[in-house]
């Protein structure tokens, strides 16, 4: 097994690890925590089953560079979302997820 | 509480079921013909700068680019909408003196990373994106000091500066498109040019932009007079 | 040879469903107050509509062609088109339209929400035209539909909780029976593809199709025409939705809605399988059946109604049911009497209506027991009522004899002897529900007071409610003495027929 | 030849450590009993990121990854965590249960 | 003058609207004649370069750009297929449309309390942006970038409410939406390690049935499902739906939803039919059941106006992937019906719904209170809003003549042509589902009740509902001709899978 | 040309009447209380009447536009009648012209007048199919207005009851006539015999035709609306009715069945059967009667029963039908105008003091006798014309002269009860005081015999000297003489049981039951809110709703409204499970789901 095959393994395993914690969390910060780390699974997969076997491959580590720009915006846009309706409602999870 | 087991589990089967099957999936996959890499290499001479990963993202690939500072830009003006009318705003933190020394002296040392970073971005690992966010740090760490009142907020300055990289993006695809040429098909003589303008645009909004949805964040407080609309 | 210019005339239908659809959508723009442009604009509406169908008329009855054809959609055509059988329909609802909107410009004077009433109105009979002007099944759909909808607004018209439920119970039947229906013309689409309406049916030959499946269709076409033609058992609606105003009533009864479910059966019989393949696949029978058992139905409840217009809806399942019953009814005698009565009854239905609408209007009555002497008080409205009364039983010399003069040759003709009984019983019922109300209008004397009493000057009653309620009377009987003349309804309705059966 | 495969192991043992590292401390940042613990490991989570980025030969994203995810999305996080539990009167760092704040 | 070319129109369908984007960020704080200015002249421009595009394509072809210069796999591809240019113009119109009510809004700021939220605009051009980028894409990443900026700039606009729902909404919206796109990103990202390429028309050369792309397509698939608000996955849709602003509404759930789908779409029918299997396509099937019956009863007991207009969305939605189930492994007739019958309904319920959303807005604007019940006796007052809203009703019913009829009635013929009688039913059922919600809002407003209040609203509401309602019902009568630009071309049309 | 116009007027003149009639009622006009106009109205069948005499060769008209295509002809065979029609109408007229002018309901009255007039002699003249169905159901219905003339609680009972025969009379018309002309569109009179003749239904269609005009001409067993009509309506109607309607009914008959063309031995026996039922019930409960107008009605109810007697021996042996057709034709004209004369009788006794009335029992003796076929009288020659015309038969049936000797005893008790009663009677109700001239004239035309009126020409085998054979005539007058005496006799010393039969004999049970009937079936066609306050068992149609309503309900029951849509609120906080499922069914079905 090589390294990118290895971190590709990695990635999907904090796919899973993250997947699960994004679907039973309540606490909005912690579903932002989940997404992230979940791109990050994705980004090591995305990179790494593409250059396994076949060496650095720029194309897909602009892609995850683009995709981490976009999951910054995210979060943030998550988060200012987040405090304002923390703000309404003395509450950090969805109304559905309460009580 | 029941479900809550139940989310638990179907959670738990879900992320195992997708795991497995990733892994199995990789396991099995064939090596693709098509290869890119080697597309990229062909492509370099023509692309205007000796880094690939900066001629996919800003030459080949420089479409994803422009709408991903379009998405920025989204989030940047939803900041902007739902960001405290000035009266909720709360003082600056109060400051720390370790604090305070240490950003006084790294600030500096950050801008200047961050320029060789949108130097090196042309030949070697660094770019707008690395750049920004660097400057953005250095802003959010002087914002958190309070030893620099820096705010994005709305006045014209700040919105000019937000869509700065942006508007310097779009101009450059309207003229290509002006030209008769496809969109952001650099001329090959200006292209090295062009990238680097592009770029130091992008690098200046980025970090403005990612300091803005830093600074924007809505204050916790208690909802007094916020500024909702619709249901005012 | 044929004296009108042979043009393709492809804007006439258009023209003769724009007089409706325009007038409507004009109509519901307009300020609540503007009545006189608002009157102007029916009657002119009406006026030119009826020009111009009496005008295709002529050129049909000279074999010219008037079609309008696109493409809707893939695999199926929007066609309007003009043949012997659509002008029967369009004939009829160009008429009593002009009459009803006579009638509901008197019935509606000071009333709220007129451009509204007036508007769907008017697009009511557009539907109406559509649906007579349809040359295929999907067209036809098209309008069916509409009028589906432009009729809903004008049975909630009054707004109060009973109008409303009462729309409710309406939209059920409908709109279910138009989904039925719309099964019914997508299988029957999908087995045979869009075919036009075409005079001896457009199932070239039956037997390259699955029997089966062409009897499903049939009854799925069948059942959703059936609930606006009100067949037992899915005419719950009629007798409910009678809330409405009374011209809205008699154009359900009589122009619009139960005649397109007739009209639609008609459709569906000769001119979808034809004739001939629907009496080769054996569904004729049971849909006479079908037919005389809401026949009978329909005349038993009504017998046992106390309002006015509850025995008048009851009498309308019974009475449109026998256009069906001609339709099922193999043979060209039965054709006629089906057809024919396709317009009597609507002349007579909307006379009765009519009338009832001028009782309930001018004494305030709406039951049948506070009739008592209405004849002395509005002669000539119970004169028009006693007339309806009479052709809705089957009296000579008016325009109901007739149909069921046709009706009978028919149902011997077609070896069902047992249908003439199913007349027989049905005019006794009809007589024996229609007779004591004529009984209490003339020869009862007025026992209470009217219940809310409107006076009109020197008429015995608004002079716009009035004039239509003579003019369909006098038609009543114009189209049973005068039924042999050429452009009668029974005339017409043979030159239909003619063209219907292949030999 | 010798030393290269030797070096290969090394590094893939390196690699394999990373990886095992990686997926641990996301599993803390994921799961720990405190947000700000978790916020924390997150970051951590964000360099150790950066060290894979490096590993599969790509240094830009081990730039925009240490400036941008564990950087800016931390100070992000963290600021959003003191907000959020700044105005919780019930003053419990253990808020993963505690959603809602009491009025 | 001569002829601009398809392939030289494409992009500034993507520079207008951002360059719009930027103007209003810059103009954001003036108020009134200027912001109505610029942006009526950047709508005018949009829609002029939707119809130009349009007539351009329907005449001559699917056309081609490529991005920077650069061919396929390298570079990025734009394509504007008859499909793709025929959702360009319905974005351009059906946007055009909602930004012409909000400059109503804006113009009658001035003598009521009527705002226009602050930072509408920029998002408004982003979203725009977004969705022409999806329509006209030829590349799986590139797919990913403008779904994310679609999902963001929605989000954004649900939550320019400001309101506690509006928050939580948009919040229960981007978390759905995140998921989503994460679930694609990681589909993109096994796709590309199995071929080495994102380009679109590329991919579906070289695509086969194996395992990593059978697993990518599922994971795009579920991605993109909760996207588009697929039942069960569709909790997030009405509460973000029901509570924006009424244009914003109108744009979400006539035209962002279609996002998500049409990618579902292409991957399913133009890039990987080979990867795709019945039984999944029968899932799909499924699921859509369930939304047009669940959706359709939401909507029946829902008492708030937008809100059943919104779970009227979760059911119309449903019909889209009744397509599925047509059009994998039957026939090619009922493969081509199903594709058009589903394509139609597209657009038909973009128009119908933006619609009902401006309607009811309106109507919502002139009682002063949300619920159908405040709608008593508003019929005398309102009857153009509630004109357009019955006439969206129509095509949402599918009573004909209307784009929804010609489409359910396609669907129909496509599940009859593959002997699928399921779906029959599950057609007929939603229908009448709809007729009960739509008959509902008539029901109140027909009510004679002489104490209600009305405030008069502007009559540039009621014209823009009309005439997008109007559209929904003209499909109905002239579908031919835009059915058979956007089949033009499609593999599914010619039985691809 | 002449002859056309008349044949028009005939017809025309009474409706422009009724019309003129109808337009000033309508616009409270007063040309009904116009002496001038009353006159009109008296005078009205004077083109029937002329055209009728003046016909001798036969005029014809045809009108394809009207109806489904008409034909108006006086034939010589019909002349007969129709005079005889026009007359009474006429001679009625004249005792009615008071009441036309100051009576109460005048305009309905004079309509009804007119309409059924109208109706009554264009029925004569109308040789299509169409045309004579639409006349008679014309004077029929129009004849109600007259029935009910008094308003008084009986009239409306015996109005009811009139109008539910007459329809079901007409509806046994247009069956018969169907039937008997299927694939016939505008069939003609003349075409009715044959058709049924060739027809596979002779005998239903016969039957259909023969009970239809059966109602009209009062066959037992369809003749529950007579006495009452003729009891409670003004005499002079009574006198149309008995005297001219009832001949439109044996016109019908004697045109539409299938005389001389087919035999239908069973029916034919069948209707002889039922006539002599008639003729010798009809007079059992008619001496049992004690109005004077219910005596003559039950004589007419007797007579038309005897009428029965040759027709369905001609059904029986065809080869008689000429003949019996004739004999007919010439009962048929005799009982009209001496029933008429009787009836006129009574109306002129009514209005008359105690001496007056002495004279006019007198004359209406004389009538009487006539109508008892007394020797040389026309009722003499129509029961002989009938015997001849039934000698062929004789063979079948020996004892039908008998029975009909026997019959005309009875009749002759029924005149002498009539006239005791008269006698007797005090006017009841209105009391109107005719001039008498009208009734004079009848009994002068009833004495002077009828055939100065042309019959003979009309009756085609006159059976020479036999007429004369006076026995036969007088001893079923003698022997009722003789019981009549008896019965004074037995009366007098209090032996005769008062035996009252109500006047609507067997329509008083059949009234009760229909009663009963009524309250069993009440739960029968109420509308369904109705029924379930009642609770009454569901009916036919609720039956087969009921499964969809009930669903409807309980779905209607769930959707409560005013409840926000909490089953999407649930769904949302489980999203995370769902989607967690869907995500795992979703791999499966792309994994195993191969096609």
């Amino acid at each position: 097994m090589n390294a990118d095959r290895l971190y590709a393994y990695v990635g999907v395993v904090l796919f899973a690890m993250a997947m699960y914690a994004f679907l039973t969390h309540t606490h909005l910060l912690r579903r932002l925590l989940a997404f992230n780390v979940m791109g990050g699974g994705t980004f090591l997969i995305l990179v790494g089953l593409a250059q396994d076997g076949r060496g650095p491959d720029p194309v897909p580590q602009a892609l995850v560079l683009t995709g981490i720009v976009v999951a910054v915006s995210a979060t943030a846009l998550a988060i200012i979302l987040l405090r304002r309706w923390f703000a309404l409602s003395r509450s950090t999870a969805l109304p559905e997820d309460q009580s | 509480m029941r479900r809550r087991v139940a989310r638990h589990a179907v959670a738990g089967v879900a992320s195992v079921a997708v795991g497995i099957a990733l892994w199995q999936a990789i396991g099995v996959r064939s090596i693709p013909t098509v290869s890119l890499p080697a597309l990229v290499r062909e492509a370099m001479p023509a692309s205007g700068v000796s880094h690939d990963i900066t001629a996919v993202l800003l030459n080949f690939r420089s479409y994803d680019t422009l709408l991903e500072i379009a998405v920025l830009l989204a989030a940047a003006v939803v900041a902007l909408a739902l960001r405290d009318t000035p009266r909720e705003r709360m003082p600056a933190s109060q400051p720390y003196l370790i604090l305070d020394t240490f950003v006084w002296r790294i600030t500096p040392l950050l801008v200047l990373v961050a320029a060789y970073l949108l130097w090196a971005g042309s030949t070697r690992p660094g770019g707008a994106f690395q750049a920004g966010s660097v400057l953005a740090g250095a802003a959010v760490l002087l914002r958190l000091s309070g030893l620099a009142v820096l705010s994005v907020d709305d006045r014209l300055a700040s919105r000019v500066v937000v869509v700065f990289g942006l508007s310097v993006f779009l101009l450059v695809a309207a003229g290509t498109l002006l030209a008769g040429q496809p969109l952001l098909a650099y001329p090959p003589a200006w292209a090295g040019a062009l990238i680097l303008m592009i770029e130091a645009a992008l690098t200046l909004s980025i970090a403005v932009v990612l300091f803005s949805l830093f600074d924007n964040a809505p204050q916790s407080r208690p909802a007094a007079a916020p500024a909702q609309r619709g249901e005012a | 040879m044929s004296p009108i210019p042979e043009i393709s005339g492809w804007w006439l239908p258009l023209a003769v469903l724009g007089t409706s659809l325009v007038p409507a959508l004009l109509i519901m723009l307009l300020a609540e107050h503007r009545q006189g442009v608002r009157t102007v604009l029916n009657l002119g509406a009406a006026v030119v509509k009826l020009a111009l169908v009496a005008y295709m008329t002529w050129g049909v009855a000279f074999g010219n062609n008037y079609e309008l054809r696109f493409g809707m959609m893939p695999g199926v055509d929007f066609v309007l088109r003009a043949d012997a059988m659509s002008m029967l329909f369009a004939g009829l609802s160009a008429a009593l339209w002009l009459f009803t909107t006579i009638y509901a410009i008197g019935y509606l004077e000071g009333a709220p929400n007129r451009s509204r009433f007036f508007g769907f109105f008017s697009l009511c009979v557009a539907s109406t035209m559509g649906i007579a002007l349809a040359g295929n099944l999907v067209t036809f759909l098209v309008f069916y539909e509409l009028l589906t909808l432009s009729t809903y607004p004008l049975v909630v018209h009054r707004g109060t909780p009973k109008s409303l439920n009462a729309g409710r119970t309406y939209l059920r039947y409908t709109i279910g029976g138009g989904a039925v229906l719309l099964v019914g013309v997508a299988l029957f689409t999908s087995l045979v593809g869009d075919v036009s309406f075409a005079d001896t049916g457009a199932l070239v030959s039956e037997a390259s199709y699955d029997a089966t499946l062409l009897r499903v269709a049939f009854w799925l076409l069948i059942a959703g025409l059936g609930v606006k033609a009100a067949l037992v058992p899915l005419h719950g609606w009629l007798p409910i939705a009678m809330v409405a105003p009374a011209p809205v009533s008699a154009l359900l009864h009589a122009v619009a809605v139960v005649k397109a479910g007739a009209f639609g059966i008609v459709r569906v019989v000769y001119n979808v399988y034809g004739v001939e393949t629907a009496q080769a696949l054996g569904v004729l029978f049971p849909l006479a059946v079908l037919a005389s058992i809401t026949i009978l139905w329909g005349s038993v409840r009504a017998l046992f109604q106390t309002e006015i217009k509850k025995r008048l809806a009851y009498s309308t399942i019974s009475q449109v049911s026998y256009i069906a019953l001609g339709i099922a009814l193999f043979g060209p005698w039965g054709s006629i009497g089906g057809l024919a009565h396709l317009l009597h009854q609507g002349l007579m239905k909307i006379t009765l209506f009519f009338c009832a609408g001028n009782y309930a209007e001018t004494l305030g009555v709406h039951d049948i027991a506070e009739l008592d002497g209405a004849g002395r008080r509005m002669p000539v409205t119970s004169a028009a009522f006693t007339i309806g009364a009479f052709g809705m039983i089957g009296v000579p010399p008016l325009a109901g004899f007739v149909s069921k003069w046709y009706l009978g040759l028919g149902a011997l003709e077609s070896g069902m002897p047992w249908v003439l009984g199913v007349l027989v019983l049905s005019s006794l019922l009809n007589a024996a529900y229609f007779l004591p109300i004529v009984h209490r209008l003339w020869f009862r004397p007025q026992t209470a007071p009217w219940p809310d009493e409107h006076s009109f000057g020197t008429g015995e009653t608004n002079r716009w409610l009035l004039i239509p309620t003579i003019a369909t009377a006098v038609f009543t009987v114009g189209a049973g003495v005068f039924a042999n003349m050429p452009y009668s309804p029974l005339r017409w309705a043979m030159l239909v027929v003619a063209r219907v059966y292949t030999q | 030849m010798d030393g290269e495969a030797n070096g290969m192991t090394i590094s893939l043992a390196f690699d394999w450590v990373l990886g095992v590292v990686l997926v641990a401390t996301a599993a803390g940042a994921l799961f720990s009993k405190t947000l700000f613990r978790g916020v924390v490991l997150f970051v951590v989570f964000g360099l150790l990121m950066a060290l894979a980025w490096v590993r599969l030969q790509a240094p830009d994203l081990a730039l925009a990854e240490a400036a941008i995810g564990a950087g800016l999305t931390g100070a992000l996080l963290l600021d959003a965590i003191g907000h959020l539990k700044s105005r919780s009167v019930t003053p419990s760092h253990n808020d993963d249960d505690a959603v809602k704040g009491s009025t | 003058m001569t002829a601009v070319s398809a392939g030289q129109l494409l992009p500034w369908l993507l520079v207008a609207p951002l360059a719009w984007a930027v103007i209003a960020v810059l103009i954001e704080s003036r108020r009134g004649a200027l912001t109505i200015a610029v942006h009526a002249i950047g709508v005018l421009l949009h829609v002029a370069l939707g119809v130009a595009l349009y007539t351009s394509v329907a005449r001559s072809g699917p056309a081609a750009h490529a991005l920077g210069g650069w061919s396929a796999p390298l570079g990025i591809g734009l394509r504007a297929d008859g499909l793709a240019v025929t959702l360009v113009l319905l974005t351009a119109v059906v946007s055009a449309a909602c930004a012409v009510y909000v400059m109503t809004t804006e113009r009658a700021a001035h003598d009521a309390d009527a705002e226009t939220p602050r930072y509408f605009w920029p998002l408004f051009w982003l979203l725009v942006t977004s969705l022409n980028g999806i329509w006209l894409a030829g590349d799986l990443f590139n797919l990913y970038v403008g779904l994310e900026l679609l999902g963001l700039s929605a989000v954004g606009l649900v939550a320019l409410g400001g309101s506690e729902t509006a928050l939580s909404s948009a919040l229960r919206y981007l978390m759905a939406a995140l998921l989503g796109s994460l679930a694609y990103l990681l589909g993109v990202a096994l796709i590309y390690a199995a071929y080495g390429t994102l380009a679109l028309p590329e991919l579906a050369e070289l695509i086969a049935r194996e395992p990593l792309t059978q697993l990518a397509i599922a994971l795009m698939t579920i991605g993109l499902c909760l996207k588009t608000a697929l039942f069960p996955l569709h909790g997030w849709l009405p509460p973000a739906h029901g509570v924006a602003l009424t244009p914003v509404s109108a744009l979400l759930s006539a035209l962002v939803v279609k996002g998500s789908f049409y990618i579902l779409f292409r991957l399913w029918f133009d890039v990987a039919p080979e990867a795709v299997t019945p039984l999944a396509a029968q899932g799909l099937g499924v699921l859509g059941a369930g939304a047009v019956l669940w959706g359709g009863w939401q909507a029946l007991r829902e008492p708030k106006l937008k809100m059943l207009v919104a779970h009227s969305t979760v059911a119309q939605l449903g019909y889209l992937f009744l397509f599925f189930p047509l059009a994998v492994g039957t026939g090619v007739s009922a493969a081509a019906l199903a594709t058009q019958g589903m394509l139609l309904h597209l657009v038909a319920h973009a128009f119908a719904k933006s619609a009902m959303f401006l309607a009811s807005g309106t109507l919502i604007a002139a009682a002063g209170r949300g619920g159908v019940a405040d709608l008593a006796g508003i019929g005398r007052h309102m009857p153009m809003s509630l004109f357009a809203f019955g006439l969206a009703g129509v095509s949402l019913m599918g009573l004909p003549p209307s784009g929804g009829f010609n489409a359910k009635w396609l669907l129909l013929q496509s599940a009859l042509a593959s002997g699928q009688w399921f779906w029959l039913c599950v057609l007929l059922s939603g229908g009448l589902l709809t007729a009960g919600y739509v008959f509902r809002v008539f029901r109140e407003s027909f009510v004679e009740s002489k104490d209600s209040q009305f405030t008069p609203t502007p009559r540039g509401y009621d014209w823009v509902a009309l005439t997008l309602a109007a559209m929904a019902i003209a499909l109905g009568l002239a579908s031919q001709a835009p059915l058979s630009t956007m089949t033009s071309g499609l593999r599914v049309m010619a039985g691809g899978t | 040309m002449i002859g056309v116009v008349l044949l028009v007027l005939t017809v025309a003149w009474p409706l422009a009447l009724a019309t003129m009639l109808a337009t000033s009622a309508v616009f409270r006009g007063t040309l009904q209380d116009a002496s001038w106009w009353s006159w009109l109205v008296t005078l009205a069948p004077i083109p029937a009447l002329i055209a009728a005499l003046g016909a001798t060769q036969g005029i014809r008209l045809e009108l394809p536009w009207l109806l489904l295509g008409s034909v108006w002809e006086i034939d010589p065979a019909r002349r007969a009648l129709l005079a005889a029609a026009a007359l009474v109408w006429i001679l009625a007229g004249l005792h009615m012209r008071t009441r036309f002018v100051d009576g109460t309901h005048r305009t309905s009255l004079q309509l009804g007048w007119l309409l059924a007039m109208t109706g009554n002699v264009a029925a004569m003249l109308v040789q299509d199919v169409a045309g004579f169905y639409t006349f008679f159901a014309l004077m029929s219905f129009s004849a109600y207005l007259l029935v009910v003339h008094t308003r008084t609680d009986d009239a409306f009972a015996a109005g009811r009851v009139y109008v539910a025969m007459t329809v079901f009379g007409e509806v046994l018309i247009l069956s018969g006539l169907l039937i008997a002309t299927r694939g016939l569109s505008s069939p003609l009179l003349t075409d009715v015999p044959v058709a049924i003749a060739t027809s596979s239904h002779a005998a239903i269609a016969t039957l259909c035709l023969w009970m239809g005009f059966g109602v009209k001409t009062a066959v037992v067993g369809l003749h529950f609306w007579l006495p009452g009509a003729y009891t409670h309506a003004p005499p002079p109607v009574a006198a149309v009715l008995g005297g001219a309607m009832i001949n439109a009914g044996v016109l019908g008959m004697l045109s539409t069945l299938p005389l001389g063309t087919v035999s239908l031995p069973t029916l034919g026996a069948f209707i002889i059967v039922v006539g002599l039922t008639g003729a010798f019930g009809g007079a059992l409960v008619g001496i049992m009667q004690h109005a004077s107008v219910t005596v003559l009605g039950y004589s007419s109810i007797s007579q038309m029963g005897l009428l029965m007697v040759p027709i369905g021996a001609a059904l029986h042996t065809p080869s008689i039908a000429p003949l019996a057709i004739g004999a007919v034709t010439l009962f048929a004209v005799h009982h009209g105008l001496a029933k008429a004369s009787l009836f006129l009788g009574v109306d002129t006794a009514r209005g008359s003091d105690r001496f007056s009335r002495v004279l006019v029992v007198s004359l209406c003796a004389l009538v009487g006798a006539s109508l008892a076929g007394a020797p040389f009288t026309s009722g003499a020659a129509a029961k002989l014309v009938t015997k001849y015309a039934l000698y062929d038969v004789a063979s079948v049936w020996p004892w039908l002269g008998t029975a009909l000797s026997l019959a005309a005893a009875g009749t002759t008790l029924l005149v002498v009860r009539a006239l005791w009663c008269l006698a007797h009677e005090t006017a009841e109700g209105e009391v109107v005081s005719s001039w008498p001239v009208g009734w004079l004239m009848s009994v002068g035309l009833v004495v002077l015999g009828v055939w100065s009126l042309g019959l003979p020409s009309a009756a085609p085998a006159w059976p020479g000297a036999e007429w004369l054979d006076a026995v036969s005539l007088m001893w079923p007058i003698a022997l009722a003489l003789v019981l009549v005496g008896a019965a004074a006799w037995a009366s007098s010393q209090r032996l005769l049981p008062l035996w009252r039969v109500p006047s609507g004999d067997l329509l008083v049970p059949l009234r009760a039951l229909w009663h009963w009937v009524r309250a069993q079936g009440t739960g029968i066609g109420r509308d369904p809110s109705e029924r379930a306050k009642s609770g009454a068992s569901p009916t036919l149609s609720g039956a087969v709703a009921a499964p969809v309503i009930v669903a409807l309900q309980s779905l209607r029951a769930r959707v409560r409204v005013e409840h926000p849509a909490r089953a999407d609120d649930a769904l949302r906080s489980v999203a995370p499970i769902v989607f967690g499922v869907l995500v795992v069914m979703l791999l499966l079905l792309f994994r195993f789901g191969a096609s």
